[in-house]
């Protein structure tokens, strides 16, 4: 089905190969500026209307951003996760809340953790969950989030530990 | 026949005579220790020299008994003659283990020493009247049971060192 | 009986982009903090409104107050060291968090888990999906003042963490689901112990019936209010119950069977008024879905056999490059895990999709203008919102 | 809205007679039999290996010491302890426990003003130390894996008749998943005498980087083919796993690394030595020890000869362990690695004889003494001298050379139980195999099955090999028929092989006597070293301790230039024979920096 589907659409859309993960779950990637019009007629000429979820991927090592549109067919039970890999500098991605309003909250949130800028979405700047951030957008791979806890937050002292290798050494054969 | 081999097979022997050829035994076998140590190589001595301590520890000891008084009291006394006697008397005989004994042969000559002195006084400490001269024998089978195992420990080290 | 119809005309209409004209210097408006701690408040959000007399104009939901950035906390872990974790996403139904977690890695990593662990994850959903149910029915009783049912459903709520309590090894958060498999078999007399829970439950709830369902004031407040039209489902990812209750029988459990569910005898409970009470009614049903599950799947199950797959050794696990969704029907709809892993020893990403986010975010910010404040609880509750899964 | 909706809600009114549900003292609840509680250790069991910490994603867990707890071996002496303002009761420190040692009880309450009292060490003096309703893992240790991936072996029938080696190593596949369930905890690397990095070498296994494998490796042993075939692994008796499964197969991997390297590759990685110092060593034996030597300080620009009275270098590797067990090639390219970094190999030149002490002395900074043990033990029983009873490493040795005038009787008693006994057994089996078409030869130990100090394969792979192993057997006498042939051994069975204290004493039965048919007798009871090369002279000037060159713990003997490694000094075993060779190696380049080498 996946397949009939991948081959039906590929030619307009300019679409990758279809990953297929399982049965009724498969990946494909497709340029960005295909996006909006491949989500428009998977939606409404092949049943996949229900936007599940839409996250980013840092992908800091290939200086790429994934975003990862998961759309579902309920009917047909198909779940295609479409993806559009961005430039992690430029950042920056059509807005879809038009076509599903509550897209409006996915771009929010991927433009306070990610940086990802979504232009036209409605109160895109608001903050969501952080509050007063002016750090690094905290979900990005180069984000350190250990460091900035032990610079942010005391840890209460007293706390040591040994290596087992380390501490043998050390008791049984110190000069090597 | 002499005299002292009838008294053998009479089953019966006075504590002065046991006493004399313990004595001996260990006599004879500090010499022997004493005179083997230079005749070895270094890497042997210390087994040698080892042995030779041993020995002259158990003269000082027999040598003290004697000056006991309880002792010398009962020297006269009969007493049953120790199955073991007859190999522990033979010992008293020093054996000839060629010109170049090694670790091996000094230890298993020990060892064979050591397991006669333990039988015998295992056994006198048994016959012996309650007193100083049990308690001497009793100390002195323990001692000799002790050194055995050591002995044998020493055995094992040494020539099952190739345990592998 | 009582109507009133305020003059909309006189209050801005809120647009599509949520930007209203509103100016408070005119003394017209007036700003409320509907939270971060308030009894028709199902945890740490709030809701920002802006009312003009007594009618709410605009709503934003707010959230952010538990975030511990748990999904950033994943990528930092190992993969069974993410498995402690994943169930604090969620307080009242931790378990959903476990399930998809789980099943995420083992399909990545190429795992098969065992017959009875199946069943014994499809049970522990369905206590879990229980006990949300138990917190809801007590808190959209409590948003309307109706305390009783609060203290009767956190009392049958107790009695149902027992059972988890001597099943798990813990109360709240079960960390019963390991990748693999479950930690462990049904103890002995359990399924006794259990019906008793299920026995007393169905009195509380017939009593819940009448003191509220059957109650003329419930159904005053809760009758036509809130409606969610169905033409919105899909634009705002509506899902579950809230689905449901609008004719749409979106079920996961049906729509894409999942551990034992094709084995199990149920229907998906519906209705049609899309308001708050209907909303409570399907959840209701859902309810006694969940009880008849429940014993059909202590009956059904196999008795003995192993409940974990081997595992490669968990201290230096790699999963090989590749990325899956995971999901379920928990209380409030659909849950689901995204993860993406990269052949290291760490998640590359894992993205988990709360029924709440859609829910209380947009969704209820178009649904708030218009409504009378002192309905504005109800609303929020019967959405069924658990504020943890939106902020993560 | 009808009356009935407005009436019905009245009817709960019923529920103010209801009991009230609450529990009046929730202090004294009992929580549930399985409930994860507050943790408990058993002190005893615990091994310190740190995977509770390793594994705790809180953070909440640091290995400490603690007083009672001694460092020794397969025991760091560490112990959890657990800081409760982190703890989080997953119990994933419970499921990974190689042990089984730290386990949770049920109890749940805890009352303290001090909040560092929520920092504790279980097992000390909790009030629920010995309370048994808990959390307990169900499913055992599943978090790591219990099972070693086999090794491939010929099969018996396939081996017994030629010297080819049996072991075929680990696939990739299979070494990958062995190298898997370490779980890194180092507690071997105290066990191993060269103190090799051996979690390091088998995560690049995991990692499949078989040239860092290779590097670690050399860093601590120049032997890995030889090591990765015949080491006595005493690692792996301290492996965690080996509390709840098999041990790593350490050896195994080691070989596996070196398998996966060709030998130009291990030149190249290994690097050029240091630039040459114009300083000189001199090292007799070319053994696992002399050759480590040779290998640290070619490594650091000595010039080094190695003099071996044998016609090939490699010492008991070659010469006392069977081709079977070590193919000669492989020795042979742990020794050109070896070879390759300058060292001089000096082979059939006995010392004493061909070259003097003396000369030695004077023509070099210092010199090494390698010379193993060399020289077989007898039992000295009765029969055991003259023709017709050997030595197993003379025999040994003379297999190796090509010997034709080796004894093969159709029938052979071996007396012995260690791995060298088995060794001339197995070899000697082989060669009756290929001789008469089958095997005659029985083995006699005084050792039960159980306490034998061969390792458990040989008495396997013996058995299948059609060798007649007979156990708890002390041997008495060689028979011999009228004209001095040898016709067999006489034994007894031995009832115990220690005395209370653990001291060598065998006792007799002396009822149970029996008699193996065998041409031949060979003792394989112990070893000693052939010390007569150091001449009287120097004899008498070291220093001995109890029969061996004495040593202080960095290898130097008595005299200032002659330092001593290896079987002679420490007892026969390949890998302690390497951690020997290195620090002598570093005791002499030490010497030398300091100008302590006075000739």
């Amino acid at each position: 089905m996946m397949r009939d589907l991948h081959a039906l659409l590929t030619p307009r859309h300019a679409l990758g190969p279809l990953e297929i993960r399982r049965e009724n779950l498969a990946f494909v990637t497709l340029p960005a500026s295909n996006l909006r019009g491949f989500l428009t007629e998977l939606r409404d000429t092949q049943g996949f209307s229900h936007l599940v979820l839409l996250t980013a991927v840092d992908w800091l090592e290939e200086g790429q951003f994934q975003l990862t549109y998961m759309m579902n067919n309920r009917a047909r039970d198909l779940t295609l996760g479409v993806r559009v890999m961005l430039d992690r500098t430029t950042a920056q991605m059509d807005s879809i809340h038009d076509l599903w309003p509550t897209a409006a909250t996915y771009q929010r949130e991927l433009k306070e953790m990610f940086g990802i800028t979504f232009p036209g979405s409605p109160r895109l700047d608001e903050e969501f969950i952080l509050e007063g951030w002016t750090d690094l957008p905290p979900y990005r791979r180069d984000f350190d989030s250990l460091a900035y806890s032990q610079q942010t937050y005391a840890e209460r002292p007293g706390r040591v530990t040994h290596d087992p290798r380390e501490y043998m050494k050390s008791k049984l054969y110190p000069g090597g | 026949m002499s005299e002292a081999n009838k008294e053998r097979l009479l089953g019966k022997t006075t504590v002065r005579e046991i006493f004399e050829v313990a004595t001996e035994f260990e006599r004879v076998a500090h010499r022997f220790y004493s005179e083997l140590v230079p005749k070895v190589s270094k890497d042997l001595r210390w087994l040698v020299e080892e042995l030779a301590e041993e020995e002259a520890e158990h003269i000082r000891i027999f040598t003290e008994l004697a000056q006991n008084p309880a002792v010398e009291a009962v020297l006269a006394e009969e007493i049953t003659r120790p199955v073991a006697d007859p190999k522990f008397s033979d010992c008293v005989q020093t054996p000839d283990l060629g010109p170049n004994p090694d670790d091996q042969a000094v230890l298993q000559y020990a060892l064979m020493r050591e397991t006669a002195a333990m039988e015998q006084y295992t056994e006198l400490a048994k016959t012996a009247p309650a007193g100083p001269l049990r308690d001497a024998f009793l100390f002195l089978a323990k001692e000799e049971t002790e050194h055995k195992a050591e002995l044998e420990k020493t055995y094992y080290e040494v020539v099952h060192s190739g345990g592998v | 009986m009582f109507s009133f119809q305020p003059d909309r005309s006189e209050y801005p209409q809120p647009g599509l982009d949520g930007k209203l004209e509103i100016d408070l210097e005119t003394g017209k408006y007036l700003k409320l903090w509907h939270g971060p701690n308030h009894p028709g408040i199902t945890g740490n959000m709030s809701v920002e409104l802006t009312v003009c007399g007594d009618e709410v104009v605009e709503g934003k939901t707010h959230v952010g107050y538990l975030h511990r950035g748990f999904e950033k906390l994943m990528e930092r872990r190992t993969f069974i060291q993410v498995f402690p974790i994943v169930c604090r996403v969620c307080v009242p139904e931790p378990d959903f968090n476990e399930y998809c977690y789980a099943a995420a890695v083992e399909e990545l990593a190429g795992i098969e888990v065992p017959e009875l662990a199946t069943w014994m994850r499809t049970l522990i959903l369905e206590m879990g999906r229980f006990n949300s149910y138990m917190m809801f029915l007590g808190g959209i009783g409590g948003a309307l003042g109706l305390g009783i049912t609060g203290q009767w459903m956190t009392y049958v709520r107790d009695l149902m963490l027992d059972r988890f309590e001597e099943l798990t090894g813990a109360r709240i958060y079960h960390m019963f689901i390991l990748p693999g498999g479950v930690r462990g078999h049904l103890p002995e007399g359990f399924a006794a112990r259990m019906e008793e829970v299920l026995q007393t439950a169905e009195t509380y709830l017939a009593d819940v019936d009448k003191v509220m369902f059957a109650n003329s004031v419930f159904q005053l407040r809760t009758k036509g209010i809130g409606v969610i039209e169905p033409a919105l489902f899909e634009p705002y990812g509506v899902t579950g119950p809230n689905a449901r209750a609008g004719g749409v029988a979106k079920d996961v459990r049906k729509d894409s069977p999942y551990l034992v569910y094709d084995q199990l005898d149920f229907e998906v409970a519906t209705g049609m008024d899309s308001d708050i009470f209907t909303r409570a009614k399907v959840r209701r049903a859902d309810i006694q879905t969940s009880i008849d599950l429940i014993r059909q799947i202590l009956k059904k199950m196999p008795k003995d056999g192993p409940v974990m797959a081997k595992l490669p050794n968990v201290l230096h696990w790699k999963i090989p490059r590749g990325e899956t969704y995971i999901k379920g029907e928990c209380s409030r709809g659909e849950y689901g895990y995204y993860l993406v892993t990269d052949g290291s020893g760490y998640p590359r990403r894992i993205n988990v999709r709360g029924p709440s986010y859609t829910h209380a975010m947009a969704l209820l910010e178009h649904l708030i203008p218009g409504t009378n404040i002192s309905d504005v609880a109800a609303l929020m509750v019967s959405l069924h919102t658990y504020p943890p899964e939106i902020e993560r | 809205m009808s009356l009935r909706e407005v009436l019905t809600p009245f009817s709960v009114w019923k529920r103010v007679l209801d009991a009230p549900v609450s529990i009046a003292d929730p202090f004294s609840r009992e929580a549930s039999e399985h409930y994860r509680g507050f943790h408990k250790n058993d002190m005893e069991t615990c091994i310190g290996c740190g995977t509770c910490e390793a594994i705790c994603q809180n953070g909440a867990i640091d290995m400490v010491p603690v007083e009672g707890q001694n460092t020794e071996k397969g025991d760091s002496g560490l112990r959890p302890m657990i800081d409760y303002g982190r703890c989080c009761w997953c119990a994933l420190c419970v499921d990974i426990c190689m042990t089984g040692s730290l386990t949770m009880s049920n109890e749940y309450t805890w009352v303290d003003s001090d909040p560092d009292a929520f920092r504790f060490i279980p097992g000390l003096n909790e009030p629920w130390k010995d309370k048994q309703a808990g959390y307990k893992r169900e499913n055992g240790r599943v978090l790591s894996g219990t099972t070693r991936s086999p090794m491939g072996e010929l099969h018996a029938n396939e081996r017994i008749d030629n010297f080819n080696e049996i072991c075929v190593g680990y696939t990739r596949e299979e070494a990958i998943l062995e190298a898997d369930r370490c779980v890194e905890c180092g507690l071997c690397v105290a066990t191993c005498p060269a103190h090799m990095s051996i979690p390091d070498y088998i995560a690049a296994v995991r990692d499949q980087d078989y040239d860092r494998g290779l590097q670690l490796l050399y860093e601590t042993n120049p032997f890995s083919e030889v090591c990765g075939r015949i080491c006595t692994h005493k690692c792996e008796t301290s492996c965690a796993a080996v509390h709840e499964g098999d041990a790593i197969a350490i050896r195994w991997l080691k070989r596996h690394i070196v398998d996966n390297v060709p030998l130009e590759r291990r030149v190249e990685l290994i690097g050029a030595p240091k630039p040459a110092t114009g300083k000189s060593v001199a090292i007799i034996g070319a053994g696992p020890g002399g050759l480590t030597a040779a290998y640290d300080l070619a490594r650091e620009g000595v010039k080094v000869t190695v003099y071996e009275a044998l016609p090939k270098p490699g010492g008991m590797m070659r010469y006392g362990i069977p081709e079977y067990r070590l193919p000669y090639d492989a020795l042979d390219r742990d020794i050109a690695v070896i070879e390759a970094m300058g060292v001089t190999i000096k082979c059939a030149t006995v010392v004493g004889v061909d070259v003097q002490m003396e000369d030695l002395r004077q023509s070099h900074d210092a010199v090494i003494l390698a010379i193993g043990l060399q020289m077989g033990r007898g039992t000295r029983i009765p029969g055991s001298e003259g023709a017709g009873v050997e030595r197993a490493v003379d025999l040994l040795r003379r297999i190796t050379a090509g010997d034709p005038t080796v004894p093969v009787p159709e029938t052979a008693v071996v007396i012995g139980g260690g791995n060298v006994a088995f060794d001339i057994a197995r070899s000697m089996a082989r060669l009756q195999k290929i001789k008469y078409g089958r095997v005659g030869l029985t083995l006699t130990a005084l050792e039960d099955r159980a306490h034998f100090l061969a390792d458990k394969e040989e008495l396997v792979e013996g058995d299948e090999e059609g060798v007649l192993i007979l156990d708890s057997r002390g041997p008495q006498e060689v028979m011999r028929d009228p004209s001095g042939q040898v016709t067999g051994l006489r034994t007894w069975a031995v009832t115990s092989i220690f005395d209370a204290e653990g001291r060598f004493a065998p006792a007799y039965d002396e009822s149970d006597e029996q008699i193996h048919q065998g041409a031949l007798v060979i003792e394989a009871i112990g070893q000693m070293a052939d010390t007569s090369l150091l001449g009287d002279a120097l004899t008498e000037k070291l220093e001995w301790n109890r029969g061996r060159i004495k040593i202080d713990s960095e290898m130097r003997t008595s005299e200032p230039w002659l330092f001593a490694a290896g079987d002679a000094v420490k007892g026969p075993d390949v890998i302690n024979a390497v951690a020997d060779g290195h620090r002598a190696a570093r005791t002499v380049m030490e010497a030398i920096a300091q100008g302590e080498v006075v000739q």
